[in-house]
């Protein structure tokens, strides 16, 4: 098995830690992971992204330019990284945020309203949450029990009254894309 | 963990006693994980006014005879080349830590390796050599600070850690306690001089060209030991090369990835991985270029390592080059088809 | 009136033959042999020692010029660790200088240190070893020009070290080059026509200037160009040894000190120029002093 | 945090009567310049902007011109025009400047700084 | 009520398009194609615009975060330059800090200097152009840690031209790590239980420190978090230009400025607390005036 | 004329218009050459706090558009490591003096050649070259500043005069006149933004990867033409030479004397002195292997220049090395009973 | 230059009498003792030692003991010794000391700084 | 012709100045020349030296470990370099400073007594100059008038009223060889 996924969205979205914590359940899981953060050229309020990457084998190279998943959660990472899906690739976005997904064909492309969901479950901060559960339902690399674990983990022990919330965020997102992929099951 | 957070919990577990640096991306976390850290074990980590001050607040510790660190990043390894030539000079030993960006002058803060010469072939004035050490997974990062500092309290003499920003931003698994902290006496350190011994003192200064030339050979014979003692490096399906990919640090996986891609389309690839970068695993190379058609240099600077290559193969093979720069990194599909390239020509010719 | 200033040092004989070498690696014995008598040659027994150098300045002849302030500082340093008894628990950070061979003369253990770093290397050795002495010997090239940012952040910090700031108000060692407390008008090397503040200012007066950061706890000017001053730099650095106890910040001692090869004097006109103009630009005495509540806890610590 | 300003009843009638412009697309929703606003006028929008932002309109009725909200904007995205005679004036909200606003977020960007370690 | 201090731009059109890059080879065009009107769009003629953006602001939108101090005071600098009319003499040097980009954004001839090292380099600029326009905009860390030295000997030379001091309490973008201005108790990422004084001394007041050099002419401390310390703010800045024409001395306009993201606080709450604590440590006003005689020659000189 | 005294003259007839510097033995007579002189001109010469900021008022300066210079010692040299590579990666065009003294740390202010790795392949951090000039006389010291402020503003690079102790201090002949100031245009300079043109600035600073790499690459470039254009060197009898003596500055001229001491003990020995040390003389090294048996390369190192030396020869035919290190300089003598024994020893093989 | 001190015609009778002795080969002449003595028991002698220095010889009648000179010797080559009661006393002149006085030398080593320059 | 001369004393006695002179002097004459002082290790108030080159063609190395001749001053100096002149050459000593000269046998030796006689001249700094004429008396590389001229270049102007009195001193030195040599005629 390998996995290589981009995540990116907005400063302030979630999208490092949501990588971090795939990374964690995949240590976890006792795979090889490797998570890289791009600590670069984003600006100031601008754009973050990591890359997550999950193997049964040692891992090369840590910095890809081309992925099997994408989890976009902003317009920009949109135009950035749309084109470097491999083709057959899974593209899962944020459907509020993002009103020009991309128009490539040869990738499955699902959006979530995350965002929506968010406020509806009166939770800002869950929205990487749903989003991540949205791609393990689609790419089930790691188990959801271990997410609940690497979370554990990732958040310090006074958040962890809110693993409860993470969870239900993990399953809406599931459940979110699992009707997006019935009805791109009939567009197909 | 983050490749620079295991480095800085490996120097807690390698029993450091002081660490000594200033801020600068992407290396920062050592210092910000250490100043959290080491305040529970008793020791001592302190942020300096700048580089300067730290390599010269290492050289003070460093002298009293304490496990000393210190990090940085390029510009700041810059200004570390007066106090590292004064380090080597007096033969004191201590850590040091290069996450290399890419240059020159502020560059970006993306992952390079501009840095090979200025840190195996001396950035600072007068003849000397650091023991180099490149990790290329966060696991190394942790582990070669306990080689570090081993080899350091063993040669008296500065290890430099010379790694990249990815390595130190990344994240991977880590797994300590292979090693232990194995601390050595120092009699020759400035801590107080009792009745019993005469004082010590430290310095690089003999200001009499006879002296000086001694003490220059003196330190021309460790280097040699190091030499003989202390190259370290990985191979990777060598043993049926015709090509040999040589590349260090991040770009070493790359190359692996690239060595396996090409072997799927029968092109018999291997990789040397030089770990210690001084003392250079020349003879190796030599010995495999017995066999190989050709080796192919990849590093993230416009060719540096390349020119050790050369000098330990000494014009048995060709050796060529590939480089990316300013925080661009190859593909391995790049290499491949660099490869390609190469051996195309090399049979046209 | 014997001074109390002045230790009787009774250990050690005082003999004509001059030991020339400094060899670097050659220990400077005080072994029992050695011990001859404390009563002069040519003189009956009722005569008694009142002064000798401190048996913990090396027994060389010193490489510094005729009339030289360093030196004399040097001996003084090493008075105050004779009588504090700490050879033991001093370490000495030297400079680069004309004082760069000060680890040739004072027996104890030393670090030389790379120009204008003295406060960064001396930090490092006393947040290691917070129970040691440890001094910079500094010129005022090497403190207030290459070294200023060392300096500053150091007494900042309040690091609880002595700094002995030479002020000779040249570059010594390379001959005479302009320094930053270079005299308004004086003529050296690098200002041919006389220091021109126009062109590069007042000359830096660091003792005040760093007497406004907290982290400094006793600040003082002195000077040795004559018996009096001589006994009163002592007293100072005497003190800023003492004050080292209380882990209350840095004792910072200047010394106005005479480069009579660099102000090409004589050794005694030197003297004169101290007194007559250096001290008009550098006045002495005493700038910052410890609070009385310190020093009640420096009086209880003994 | 609050998200909208609350407005006073009724508007004064005032002498000088002032106008402010802002450049939306520029604005990151810090709300400096509401707060330097005595008269209440500005605040904070629902959608976001391009840079992902809240950014602030304007309650042009309110404004007396006084230049305070330009003055502290440090994105220097506001201008200020003012006039002491009544004229037509129109809020920029979001139903009367052209750009699309993108959509509703709900979480602003403070925080995470990891994407923020440069130089 | 116009505002003396605030210029009226007229020559450039104001619009609602977000010019987001910002390329450095792109050449930002004043050419009167693009001058449009410089009335509002939705309003009738009667209205004047009473205050917008410089026009030597160059129009894209800043990298800073929400609330930065940063973009505030770049547009005062250059509020300044344009009302002196001063684009075409005025040459700035840009700091390593989270205003390294500041050459995007001014738009006039500007050098990124080495972290710290900015005083130095405007030194070399400034000793070959005296009748240009020069200044420095440096933060805390580059200014007051890593480039304490050459802060402290241009401004003890007297180099003629002007430091805007951005003090923000933090490394800004390195991230948040504690700097020399650090106040007693903050919590930085290098100071994780808050700054320890004991440890790592008391903030460094820049300004007072520097006020001490008879090299600095006129030095003053400002803030901007708010209308009233904007208008002087800018006055500071705008009389460090005008002081430079008399060749006297350093400006020095030290600007407590927020930092929102490193305090962890938004742009509201960091204006607020400048207020409540920030001016504890670094109290605002003027710290060194020039002298009757020398304002008078500034008159003068008009 | 002393050689520096000859270096400081020759500055003010190349027209420099600004030196910034800092004393250090043995070059500090520069500073105080042109401390008096220069005034005289109404050009700048400033005493700087410190090497650090030398170079950062050079670097200032030379962005503004003067020819601007700074000198110092080995010590001081490693301090502007930093901000040597900041004018490497802004590319401003300007004359940096290194009278090598040996080390490391203190060391001795001997004369040395020590730096040769730091002065040649980068002693500050990412990749970048200065043009590095060896000059060998007192009136090369004079010769080569014209050369290098004129290389300078040709390449928009820095450019590095390599001299040692002994060439700074000693006295010979030196005539002025054969060359004049040559000053150029610098639109890109930070002097005041007129309305008529976009404004400048000088950074090093290229956040983006992709812009990093296209400028690493222009600056490659810009080398290799250096690197095609600007090698310079002296031949002494090399024509029917079997063996070539390698060195440069001092060295080479002891080698010449060692040459022709050889010459009369029927051993034929030739001289090849490179004057640039980057771009380095290789190709006519390669061909010179082609005819000799044997390269010895002399330095007052432990081996520095000599791996330049094996690189240009790739193998072809052996390359030796002689080093004297600490301020001690071989005798012709010495050099050439080495050269004795190494062929004796060739020959047992 | 002043080259000797010129001695008071009669030395007064002490109560405390002093005595000092002076490491003559390390003694580089630089007259600061002289300067210190109040009672003029210093002077310089007319032979160099083995640095090439004249050196300080002393007329130990007028010594008082007083520390002075030892104290300003930035060299410290002076002992001084005291009592109070009068024994015999011999000065320290080129003709007691065992050390073999090289020459005669007229020129004293200040200037030619050409050979100090160094690190 | 090829001359290799050391020069070498206390600081103070004008060795560096008289090597100096006779460096210009070649100059004059149109011979290449090489003047190396010692920067080094001497101590404040100790030893310099330097090594004056002349020849008629160029000349290599500027420091050398053999000399064809040279002029000590002092007896440091002496015991330094007496074992460094090359077999033949020769050797003049200041004679009232030195109280142990060589003891070598195979080169020229020359005591001059000018320390006295500069004394006797009532100017002690002409002492080089004495040594210089004795030197040159012996080995006469360059003119009596091309030193005259070179001491214009070296000396300041405001010196230059002492031109007659080096002159001589240069005479002098001339003179005391010359007694020596006839003496040491008679000695081999
Ligand atoms: C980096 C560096 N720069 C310059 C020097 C040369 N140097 C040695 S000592 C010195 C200054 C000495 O002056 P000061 O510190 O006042 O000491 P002094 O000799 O007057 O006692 C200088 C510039 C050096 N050794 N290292
Ligand atoms: C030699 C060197 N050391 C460290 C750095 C990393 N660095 C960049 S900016 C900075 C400090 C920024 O803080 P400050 O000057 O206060 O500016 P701010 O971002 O807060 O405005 C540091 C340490 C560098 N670029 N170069
Ligand atoms: S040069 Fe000055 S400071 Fe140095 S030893 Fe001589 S007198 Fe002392
Ligand atoms: S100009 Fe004044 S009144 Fe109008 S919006 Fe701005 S702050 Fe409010
Ligand atoms: S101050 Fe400026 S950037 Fe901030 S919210 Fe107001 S208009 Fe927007
Ligand atoms: S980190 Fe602080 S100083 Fe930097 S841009 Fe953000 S708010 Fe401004
Ligand atoms: S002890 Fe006093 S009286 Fe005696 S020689 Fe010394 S200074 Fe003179
Ligand atoms: S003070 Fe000391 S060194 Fe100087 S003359 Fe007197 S005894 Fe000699
Ligand atoms: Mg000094
Ligand atoms: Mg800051």
């Amino acid at each position: 098995m390998l996995e290589e996924l981009i995540a990116a969205g907005f400063g302030g979205q979630g999208v490092l830690s949501m990588g971090m914590t795939l990374a964690y359940a995949g240590m976890i899981e006792n795979k090889e992971i490797s998570w890289m953060p791009s600590y670069g050229p984003e600006m100031r309020g601008g754009t973050a992204n990591c890359i997550t990457i999950l193997s049964d084998n040692k891992i090369s190279s840590p910095i890809i330019t081309f992925f099997d998943s994408a989890i976009i959660l902003n317009q920009p990472s949109m135009d950035k990284f749309e084109s470097r899906i491999k083709p057959g690739g899974v593209l899962i976005y944020e459907s509020t945020n993002i009103i020009e997904p991309t128009k490539r064909t040869d990738i499955e492309v699902f959006g979530i309203r995350a965002a929506e969901e968010a406020v509806n479950m009166k939770n800002s901060k869950i929205l990487n949450m749903i989003m991540l559960g949205a791609y393990l339902e689609r790419k089930p690399v790691v188990k959801i029990v271990s997410i609940i674990e690497a979370l554990k983990k990732v958040l310090p022990e006074r958040y962890h009254n809110l693993l409860p919330i993470n969870k239900l965020a993990l399953e809406k997102g599931a459940e979110l894309i699992e009707k997006e992929m019935v009805s791109m099951g009939e567009a197909f | 963990m983050k490749g620079n957070e295991a480095l800085a919990e490996a120097a807690i577990q390698a029993g450091c006693d002081a660490y000594f640096g200033y801020p600068i991306t992407p290396q920062s976390e050592v210092l910000e994980y250490l100043s959290l850290e080491m305040p529970k074990y008793g020791r001592i980590v302190l942020q300096a006014e700048s580089e300067v001050a730290s390599i010269n607040m290492v050289y003070g510790a460093a002298g009293a005879g304490f496990r000393t660190m210190t990090s940085s990043s390029s510009p700041g390894f810059s200004l570390m080349q007066e106090g590292i030539s004064y380090i080597a000079g007096a033969e004191l030993p201590c850590l040091i830590v290069n996450v290399n960006r890419a240059g020159p002058g502020l560059g970006t803060i993306q992952p390079g390796q501009g840095d090979y010469f200025q840190s195996t072939k001396g950035g600072g004035h007068g003849d000397y050599r650091m023991i180099v050490l490149a990790p290329s997974s966060v696991q190394e990062m942790a582990d070669f600070v306990f080689l570090g500092f081993d080899l350091a309290d063993k040669y008296r003499n500065p290890v430099l850690i010379l790694s990249d920003g990815a390595i130190g931003q990344m994240m991977e698994k880590v797994t300590f306690g292979k090693f232990k902290p194995n601390k050595v006496e120092k009699p020759w350190a400035t801590a107080g001089k009792p009745d019993s011994r005469e004082r010590n003192f430290i310095t690089s200064l003999h200001i009499k060209p006879e002296e000086m030339e001694k003490h220059n050979f003196k330190l021309v014979e460790k280097y040699d030991l190091i030499r003989k003692d202390e190259v370290r490096f990985e191979e990777i399906d060598t043993e049926d090369a015709e090509y040999i990919l040589v590349a260090y640090g991040l770009c070493a996986r790359i190359c692996h990835k690239a060595a396996n891609l090409a072997r799927e389309k029968g092109i018999k690839v291997g990789v040397l991985r030089p770990i210690t970068l001084f003392p250079y695993p020349s003879k190796r190379l030599f010995e495999l270029a017995d066999k190989a058609k050709m080796m192919l240099t990849v590093e993230l600077n416009s060719g540096q390592m390349v020119e050790d290559v050369m000098l330990a193969v000494n014009g048995k093979v060709p050796v060529e080059f590939y480089g990316r720069m300013g925080g661009m990194l190859p593909t391995p599909e790049e290499i491949v088809e660099k490869l390609e390239n190469l051996i195309h020509k090399s049979h046209a010719v | 009136m014997r001074s109390e200033e002045h230790l009787l040092v009774e250990e050690q004989s005082i003999s004509l033959k001059d030991s020339e070498t400094s060899s670097k690696s050659e220990y400077i014995k005080n072994t029992s042999e050695e011990i001859a008598t404390d009563k002069p040659r040519c003189l009956d027994d009722d005569y008694e020692v009142v002064y000798k150098r401190p048996k913990t300045l090396v027994d060389v002849s010193m490489h510094y010029c005729p009339g030289c302030a360093h030196s004399l500082v040097h001996k003084l340093i090493m008075e105050v660790v004779d009588e504090m008894g700490i050879q033991e628990t001093t370490v000495g950070v030297a400079p680069v200088g004309c004082s760069v061979f000060a680890y040739d003369y004072m027996n104890i253990d030393m670090t030389e240190a790379a120009h204008g770093r003295a406060t960064a290397v001396a930090t490092g050795i006393k947040r290691l070893m917070p129970d040691k002495y440890v001094f910079t010997y500094q010129g005022d090239g090497d403190l207030a020009a290459i070294g200023i940012a060392e300096t500053i952040h150091a007494i900042n910090r309040g690091e609880n070290f002595m700094i002995v700031f030479m002020n000779n108000a040249v570059y010594g060692m390379t001959s005479g080059q302009m320094a930053p407390t270079t005299l308004a008008g004086m003529k050296t090397t690098t200002s041919p026509l006389g220091r021109d503040t126009a062109f590069y200012g007042e000359p830096i007066r660091v003792s005040e200037l760093i007497s406004h950061l907290p982290g400094s706890f006793y600040v003082t000017r002195q000077a040795v160009n004559s018996a009096t001053a001589v006994r009163k730099a002592k007293k100072a650095i005497s003190n800023a040894f003492k004050y080292q106890k209380l882990r209350k910040g840095t004792c910072f001692v200047e010394i106005i000190g005479n480069c009579p090869s660099n102000w090409k004097m004589t050794p005694i006109e030197a003297a004169k120029f101290v007194d007559e103009s250096m001290i008009k630009t550098f006045p002495l005495g005493d700038i910052k002093l410890p609070k009385g509540e310190d020093l009640k806890l420096l009086q209880e610590d003994k | 945090m609050e998200t909208t300003a609350k407005k006073p009843e009724t508007p004064k009638e005032r002498k000088v009567k002032g106008y402010v412009e802002i450049e939306i697309q520029k604005c990151k929703g810090c709300e400096i310049c509401r707060t330097a606003c005595k008269e209440n006028a500005l605040q904070l929008s629902d959608t976001i902007n391009i840079k992902g932002y809240r950014y602030i309109i304007a309650n042009n009725d309110l404004c007396t011109g006084c230049v305070n909200c330009a003055l502290v904007c440090p994105d220097a995205v506001i201008t200020v025009y003012r006039t002491g005679v009544k004229k037509k004036r129109v809020d920029i909200t979001p139903k009367n400047i052209k750009e699309e606003i993108k959509s509703i977020i709900t979480s602003p960007v403070y925080g995470d700084l990891t994407a923020m370690d440069y130089i």
